[in-house]
């Protein structure tokens, strides 16, 4: 029932905004939509702590932990999206980034794509997070790539069309390459499970089983399951789609692109490697995931260091933080588990905090290159200053913000489970993500200012980074019980303990 | 009871950071809200850590943050005890003085947020000194780093002052990385985080580890104090951050690294391997060597100062070589001298060298600029700056009876002492150390006497300088305190020797101090039977009775046939100030002998109207190099940058080069992966 | 205790008393080593009582340093010359400190001698200071060298035991060790009190001057106060010199006829040194500045020589 | 008697075995295509290959679910798609050939190659026990996959690039049917309905990419890099 609400609110939501006439209906509609979303995912998570999964019709939706974190991680990063995007939409609409024409009909139909859209994508997201069966959960992810490509194009410009065709060309061959991979999976078990039986290719039911299943397959499986959903995580080299996308769609659906949608394909992702681990052992799977974890973070670095572009840089760091978190899977064990998930966490408030500020940067200064903004943002907005500041040493790993707890956990597991060298390279690596950002956004924010015009108040948008902000300070320094308990229950799921 | 006091004062400077953010717009009260609040801090920490240093066993407090997947805990030992003593009482100098300093940036500058970064400074130093786990140390550290990144560039409109907090920050934080290494790799060897667990851990592992161990903490410890060659930031970012932050800066922030080396080295280390010892001591030789000779070309008063720093790190890890190699020579006696040393002249630096900068801060303010060839005469206008500065330029070129002097009579007694521990050929090492730190030692006070006769003495240099105005009085007083202390800390050195029992007693289990007081505490000694004592307290009490007995009557009776007359101007029509010697022609003769080193450029432009003798206008211009910078760390930089630069046409946009990786990747996968 | 205050006391007129006629033997001994008659060893006591019985004048640019300056090095001075045994082999102030803090004595007077130079604001005094101490600085590890090789030999700092040391084996001077230490001090006594060929003393308005240069604004007894320093400070060198090597003659204790006959010792040593320092500076001429440093690094060589010997031999 | 082959289950093998081969056949044979309309038709006649495959199967294996797979390939990719693209390409008068990046001949060969690395990976699961029709049909599988997807590398036009795509899934509706004798119907069901989706949407993608560029050149959009 809980699960049924938490689909069914957000297609009610789609539906209504679609058939809205107005755009305050449909900014409140999304607005309460997304906030049912979260007092339901809330509740689920009490739920699931209570009593450990939560499944519905004999087991085509299960939630566990890891789905429920997943799920709460959504959902509160889309209501604050949707809080955000009010406020930014209209500054679009009088800003004529949405056309001008005087009936403003394409105006409203194109807010009306958005507002339909978005909720469809958060939808598809938590759809693939509860789908017990690995092909809906397959579906799902496609669908995520369809609601979301229009969002890409949201503005119309061509190098927004040049975006959302790159991530649909890419996406679609990593997604194919998934569908291989799952259905390679489900041959492997299907000796086990009786053929044409939906369970067949329920993860619970092969979770079980996972020791009988046939190995070679597994193996082919697994890769083609790592290359397709790697490539929505956008681990190197199939994140070349992520700058593009990130960098033209409007800034709450790159939020969302960035924080949530990464959980959900890194969900997918841990899904086959707790099979796979089950069948193959853990050294086979983590031997792949290390590949291309540190190759991620290794190909960041340069962009980092030569990024000219703030948003595309952000980009890059989601690229980066795709290798770390694949890198703690890889690793494994309790610590790299809860370094996985603790880091999972506290990079979606981080990141998403980012692309907020991008927003308010870019929204008034009319660019999203470093060089014609020039250490102004303190001068002009100094709250969104500050928090920009405060939210990207954060997620270079600085104390005492969070990510430094996780990525320590990380880095310890490394050197305990005597992976010396990616250790090595980890440290290595996040030094220079650490001194491009700094170099490049300390360059943005702090300096003599130009006579820029103090920007004018934007409570939804400050409002909305305000919370984000205050959210991500507090958890550097304490985590709620329950959420560490969640987090810790979603680290046992990974590291199957 | 301690950790009660200890916690409080962490709890003010806390609330005072919070408070002065909260305060940001009424600038006088955020200003007096953070001062006070980082005094009443130091003031109780003060309290708190002088009592631990005498506690039986070390204080551990829980602190009730973070998560459970980690501890935050500090834990007062000797050691951390302290160096807690030095930061927080510096911190009380500089506090007061930051009363009056501050005022000055009233309504130029956010001063709630300084007091924040101010505050939060303090806070972080006082926990990297008393962390008790490897992961709380880190945050502390990396806060630490934040708080002094965002003082450093607090005039960020500067750019200078933009690039030296981002260099330093990014210095720093590679450090950190090697520090990160070296605890994980020591945490894997015991399964625990806690520094209880460290002790003396290194020396269980492989040959190998231990040094790969060692030379990481080294380096990733070296950046923050600033050992040559990790030191470029400081010359940076001393002079451009404000005063009162550059003598926390010098005075403590730098001494951060040296608590680490101590930590390691004399706590997880038992007996270390004898090139431990030497490497420490040759970079130590280097970096006091090589900072003094820099800082005489300098006419920037506070770079001046900063490489200074650096020759003073050089002197203390001179001491910290030492002991680690008598450790390794089994001579606990001798390593606890060198051990004294090093701590003496750790606490001894962070007085002079805050005194120093302070003073250099005043001087600043009153004739807004920092350039020495501008001042001049300030002996009369800011007459208690002109005496404290004096005081600390004495102290710090190691001149008896002040408390330079003690620190460098017990390295040398301790070099001394080396000679004989050992046959091998290292023992030539203590001595060639010991003339290399003498040389040193008169290098400084060459380029004191330069620091302190520029500025203050002879006519002013500029208009500025002219109508200079005295500090205020809780500048002076802060200043006064220091200088107080320099001299107490000379005086009464036997009386502050038997602080170092503890530390010794923790880390080689040696109580030297009744060995080295002697004469009824009114000698010391180097702890052997006529080894040679010295008596500062003696010296004072002669200068004393002499001057009382001679000086003062005569000079009294002299006054009368004293008469004011004009200087010798070499017959031109008067002195002025452009009769003057600058700084830079002071130190040109060093200048000169050391052209190898400097490979100093000199450009002279001569106009001439009449005939080739009378030039009418003359432009010299001077510098010197940095081989550092030239060599090493600028081609690095640009070859890293090169190669990004070179690696971005993977992104070249093309939609079928995209596919191409992903393709090439699969059938890599599939033909090699999989099977 | 009252023993030590009347060795105190009279070593301290010794120094006062001793140190003019160094200074005069010396300057007559080279006059007719030049065949010119020469003032007569009286002179310097001559020249003091004239000076201390003239004006002051003090140049209205100076400050307080200026004045506090002339009593700084003459007592610094003092201080250290009471730290060397001369005529008993216990120096009566050893307790106050060794070899070490003699050289930081006569450093902390340098200190204040060439702060007093830039006081008045002349160039002279600039120059002067600027050149004594790059050359005070780079004669330091020359002199730190040779005084770790005796200190080595004594196992301590303290004079009193160097020289205890060096009576113990007699000698023992002839050891190479010792022999490069020697000279190696010798070389740095020659560059500290500003003599042939690093300085000229009997000079004034000379381009090349040092010392002269720095104390060149100073007149009456504030001048009398610094020649009179700059010989006492000669003097304990000297000393210092030939009671670390030669300790020959050191009596016991100051009292009784040993005195007496320490004294003569004493003065014996010295006049030995002396002439050989005056046949040093009339063979040579004084040298560029810039050829000092090729000296001290001679020094300096001949400093380690002696190190890495005392474990040779 | 006639009925006989009919009902061997190794004739049905045969046949199935035979069709993928041809499916193959049509694959590199889009490799080579020059027309984007016959590269379309092409594509039409795979997919009819495909569900023919399908139906045998059905029938010999007496799996009745796949008949829907069956027909819903028909539906969908036998007619839905090829008309909708056909349109599209009358609506944007396509007339130009298609030049590949790769020229055909050694394009063709480089199909060839890659047909032999779905062999090799296709190898190390065959196992006589094994039931189905077996590694035969995952070789051509996987080399379809590979081959549709080494076609998107070698296309400049937007249009094409999207057949490629299909026919990469074609692949992968091959290797469903013959593994596994399809997989549980509802997910065949949302593959399908996601592959539609997927079709349209890429379609008017394509369209406003002529639209706003005057040209389906996407090997021309080149301006997000760095």
């Amino acid at each position: 029932m809980l699960l049924i609400a938490l689909l069914l609110i957000p297609v009610a939501t789609a539906a209504a905004s679609y058939f809205a006439r107005r755009r305050a209906v449909m900014e409140a509609v999304n607005l309460a939509g997304f906030g049912a979303v979260f007092v339901v995912a809330l509740v689920l998570g009490a739920r699931v702590l209570a009593s450990s999964t939560v499944s519905l019709a004999n087991g085509f939706f299960y939630a566990d932990a890891l789905s429920a974190l997943v799920i709460l991680l959504t959902a509160s990063v889309a209501l604050i999206c949707a809080s955000y995007s009010i406020g930014y939409l209209r500054d679009d609409q009088q800003s004529g980034e949405l056309g001008d024409d005087v009936s403003g009909r394409e105006q409203l139909a194109q807010l009306r794509m958005y507002y339909t859209l978005t909720p469809l994508f958060v939808f598809s997201m938590l759809f693939m997070a509860v789908a017990n069966n690995l092909g809906v959960m397959w579906a799902a992810m496609e669908a995520t790539t369809l609601a979301s490509i229009f969002l890409v194009t949201f503005y119309g410009k061509i190098t927004s069309l040049e975006a959302a065709w790159k991530y649909a060309m890419i996406g679609g061959v990593g997604l194919s390459m998934a569908l291989f991979g799952t259905l390679v999976a489900y041959y492997a078990g299907h000796n086990l499970t009786g053929s044409a039986a939906l369970s067949g290719l329920n993860w619970s039911v092969l979770a079980q089983h996972s020791a009988q299943l046939d190995k070679t397959s597994m193996r082919l499986a697994f890769v083609l399951i790592l290359m397709g959903y790697g490539t929505k995580a956008g681990l190197a080299p199939m994140h070349t789609w992520k700058p593009d996308a990130y960098s033209e769609a409007p800034i709450p659906s790159a939020a969302l692109l960035s924080s949530a949608l990464l959980n959900c394909a890194l969900y997918g992702l841990i899904r086959f490697y707790i099979l796979t681990s089950g069948c193959l052992g853990a050294e086979y799977p983590s031997r792949l995931l290390l590949l291309f974890g540190l190759l991620s973070m290794g190909v960041s670095v340069p962009f980092v260091l030569v990024q000219k572009n703030y948003r595309r840089l952000l980009a890059y760091h989601t690229i980066d933080h795709a290798g770390i978190m694949a890198t703690a899977l890889g690793l494994g064990g309790a610590l790299g588990s809860l370094g996985l998930t603790l880091h999972m966490t506290f990079h979606t408030i981080a990141k998403a905090l980012l692309f907020l500020c991008a927003g308010n940067v870019y929204q008034h200064f009319k660019t999203d290159q470093f060089s014609e903004i020039k250490g102004s943002v303190i001068r002009a907005m100094p709250l969104t200053g500050v928090v920009f500041l405060m939210a990207m040493l954060a997620i270079i790993g600085m104390p005492p913000f969070s990510l430094f707890q996780s990525e320590f956990l990380i880095l310890r597991a490394a050197f305990d489970g005597g992976h010396a060298l990616t250790g090595v390279l980890f440290v290595v690596f996040s030094a220079g993500v650490f001194a491009g950002a700094l170099l490049h956004v300390g360059g943005m924010i702090l300096g003599p200012g130009s006579d820029a015009p103090a920007a004018a108040p934007r409570p939804w948008r400050n409002g909305s980074l305000l919370a984000l902000a205050s959210a991500l300070v507090i958890i550097g320094f304490w985590v709620p019980a329950p959420l560490f308990e969640l987090i810790s229950r979603a680290a046992r799921v990974v590291s199957g303990q | 009871m301690i950790a009660e006091l200890f916690l409080s004062g962490i709890v003010v400077w806390l609330a005072g950071a919070v408070a002065s953010l909260a305060l940001w717009r009424q600038p006088v009260a955020a200003r007096r809200v953070a001062c006070g609040a980082a005094l009443a801090g130091s003031l109780l920490d003060l309290a708190a850590s002088a009592a631990a240093l005498f506690s039986a066993s070390p204080i551990v407090i829980g602190l009730p943050f973070g998560n459970p997947a980690f501890t935050w805990a500090v834990r007062l030992d000797p050691l951390s005890a302290f160096f807690s003593v030095t930061l927080s009482a510096l911190a009380a100098a500089v506090s007061l003085y930051s009363f009056g300093y501050l005022k000055g940036m009233e309504g130029r500058r956010n001063l709630g947020a300084f007091g924040f970064f101010f505050n939060l400074l303090l806070l972080s130093v006082a926990l990297v000194f008393t962390a008790s786990n490897a992961f709380f140390f880190l945050v502390a550290w990396e806060v630490m780093a934040l708080a002094a990144y965002c003082l450093v560039s607090f005039e960020h409109e500067k750019k200078k002052a933009r690039d030296a907090g981002v260099l330093f920050l990014i210095m720093s934080h590679a450090g950190t990385g090697l520090l990160l290494i070296a605890f994980l790799v020591l945490a894997s060897a015991c399964g625990s985080l806690d520094f209880s667990s460290f002790h003396l851990l290194a020396s269980r592992m492989t040959p190998l580890q231990q040094g790969t161990v060692f030379l990481l903490f080294l380096f990733g410890f070296g950046v923050k104090a600033g050992v040559v060659p990790l030191h470029i930031w400081i010359p940076k970012a001393h002079p451009v951050s404000p005063s009162n932050v550059s003598a926390l800066m010098s005075g403590i922030v730098l001494k951060t690294g040296i608590y680490g080396m101590a930590r390691v080295f004399f706590d997880f280390y038992g007996a270390p391997p004898l090139w431990m010892g030497t490497v420490v001591l040759g970079l130590g030789v280097a970096s006091a060597l090589l900072g003094v000779l820099y800082a005489l070309m300098e006419h920037d008063l506070k770079r001046l100062l900063a490489w200074h720093s650096i020759e003073n790190i050089g002197i203390i890890l001179i001491g910290f070589g030492a002991a680690l190699m008598f450790r390794a020579l089994g001579q606990a006696n001798l390593a606890a001298l060198a051990l004294i040393a090093g701590l003496y002249h750790t606490f001894n630096h962070a007085m002079f060298k805050g005194l120093l900068f302070m003073g250099a801060g005043s001087v600043v303010e009153a004739t807004h600029t920092r350039n020495m060839e501008k001042m001049g005469g300030l002996i009369r206008r800011m007459p208690v700056t002109a005496l404290c500065f004096l005081v600390g330029a004495v102290a710090i070129s190691g001149l008896p009876p002040l408390n330079g002097f003690v620190s460098e009579w017990l390295t040398y007694q301790a070099l001394l002492a080396g000679f004989g521990t050992t046959q091998s050929l290292t023992r030539l090492m203590f001595p060639i150390a010991g003339s290399l730190l003498a040389l040193t030692a008169a290098l400084a006070a060459a380029c004191f006497v330069k620091a302190f006769a520029i500025p203050f003495l002879a006519l002013p240099r500029s208009p500025e300088a002219a109508d200079a105005r005295e500090a205020s009085f809780t500048m002076r007083a802060g200043m006064t305190i220091l200088a107080v202390s320099c001299v107490a800390l000379g005086l009464g050195a036997t009386w502050f020797v038997p602080v170092f029992d503890p530390i010794t007693q923790q880390a080689l289990g040696v109580r030297s101090s009744s060995a080295l007081v002697m004469a009824h505490g009114w000698a010391l000694s180097p702890g052997r039977p006529h080894g040679g004592t010295i008596s500062l307290a003696g010296m004072a009490l002669f200068f004393l009775v002499a001057g009382a007995a001679f000086a003062l009557p005569l000079a009294l009776r002299w006054r009368r046939r004293t008469v004011r007359g004009p200087a010798w101007d070499c017959g031109l029509p008067g002195l002025t100030a452009d009769n003057e010697y600058t700084a830079t022609a002071f130190s040109k003769p060093l200048r000169m002998i050391f052209s190898a080193l400097y490979r100093p450029r000199r450009e002279i432009q001569a106009e001439y109207e009449v005939s080739p003798y009378y030039p009418s206008a003359i432009r010299f211009e001077s510098e010197i190099e940095h081989p550092f910078e030239k060599r090493l760390y600028n081609p690095l930089r640009d070859r890293i940058m090169a190669a990004a630069n070179r690696m971005k046409g993977i992104q070249a946009g093309s939609i079928n080069l995209y596919l191409a990786y992903i393709f090439i990747t699969l059938i890599l996968l599939l033909l090699f992966g999989v099977r | 205790m009252i023993e030590r205050l009347m060795e105190n006391a009279a070593q301290f007129l010794l120094l006062l008393v001793l140190s003019p006629l160094v200074t005069g033997v010396i300057r007559t001994l080279k006059a007719r080593l030049q065949t010119r008659r020469g003032p007569g060893i009286l002179q310097p006591y001559r020249d003091l009582r004239k000076l201390f019985s003239k004006g002051i004048v003090i140049p209205e640019t100076a400050s307080w340093i200026f004045t506090a300056t002339p009593w700084v090095v003459f007592f610094s001075t003092i201080l250290a010359g009471l730290m060397i045994p001369m005529v008993a082999a216990e120096a009566p102030l050893g307790l106050f400190g060794g070899v070490l803090a003699v050289i930081y004595l006569l450093g902390l007077g340098r200190f204040f001698l060439a702060l007093s130079g830039m006081d008045s604001g002349s160039s002279f005094g600039g120059l002067g200071s600027s050149r004594e101490m790059t050359i005070s600085a780079l004669a330091e590890p020359a002199m730190m060298l040779a005084i770790f090789t005796v200190a080595i030999g004594a196992g301590s700092t303290g004079l009193t035991e160097i020289a205890g040391a060096a009576i113990g084996q007699n000698w023992r001077f002839l050891a190479p060790s010792q022999m490069f230490a020697f000279a190696a001090l010798s070389l740095v006594l020659i560059a500290e009190t500003g003599r042939i060929p690093v300085d000229n003393p009997d000079t004034h308005l000379e381009l090349t001057m040092i010392h002269e240069a720095m104390i060149l604004e100073y007149s009456g007894p504030y001048l009398a106060l610094l020649e009179w320093a700059a010989s006492i400070k000669q003097l304990v060198l000297m000393t210092l010199l030939i009671n670390c090597f030669w300790p020959f003659g050191l009596q016991p204790t100051w009292f009784g006829f040993g005195a007496v006959e320490g004294i003569c010792w004493l003065l014996a040593k010295l006049l030995l040194l002396s002439c050989a320092i005056v046949l040093l500076e009339t063979v040579n001429a004084k040298m560029r500045l810039f050829r000092v440093p090729e000296m001290l690094a001679v020094a300096f060589t001949l400093g380690s020589l002696a190190l890495i010997s005392t474990f040779l031999f | 008697m006639l009925m006989m082959p009919v009902l061997d289950l190794q004739f049905g093998e045969r046949i199935v075995t035979l069709m993928a081969a041809l499916v193959l056949v049509l694959q590199i044979a889009m490799v080579s295509q020059r027309w984007i309309v016959l590269h379309i038709r092409i594509f039409a006649v795979q997919s009819l290959f495909l569900a023919m495959i399908a139906a045998t199967i059905a029938w010999y294996n007496h799996a009745p679910h796949i008949y829907i797979a069956a027909v819903l390939t028909l539906v969908v990719k036998v007619i839905l798609v090829p008309i909708l693209f056909e349109r599209l390409v009358t609506r944007m008068e396509i007339h130009e050939e298609i030049e590949p990046i790769v020229n055909v001949p050694l394009s063709v060969l480089i199909a060839g190659g890659l047909t032999l690395v779905g062999y090799v990976v296709a190898e190390s699961f065959y196992r006589p026990d094994a039931p189905g029709v077996g590694h035969n049909a995952l070789a051509v599988a996987i080399s379809l996959f590979l081959i549709g997807f080494f076609t998107m590398i070698n296309r400049r036009k937007a249009l094409t690039q999207v057949l490629a795509l299909l026919s990469l899934e074609n692949g992968l509706f091959l290797a469903a049917i013959s593994l596994t004798y399809g997989m549980p119907l509802i997910v065949e069901l949302g593959i399908l309905f996601d592959v539609l989706v997927a079709a349209m949407v890429l379609g008017i993608l394509v369209y406003r990419i002529r639209e706003t560029f005057e040209s389906m050149d996407v090997s021309r959009l080149r301006r997000l890099r760095g």
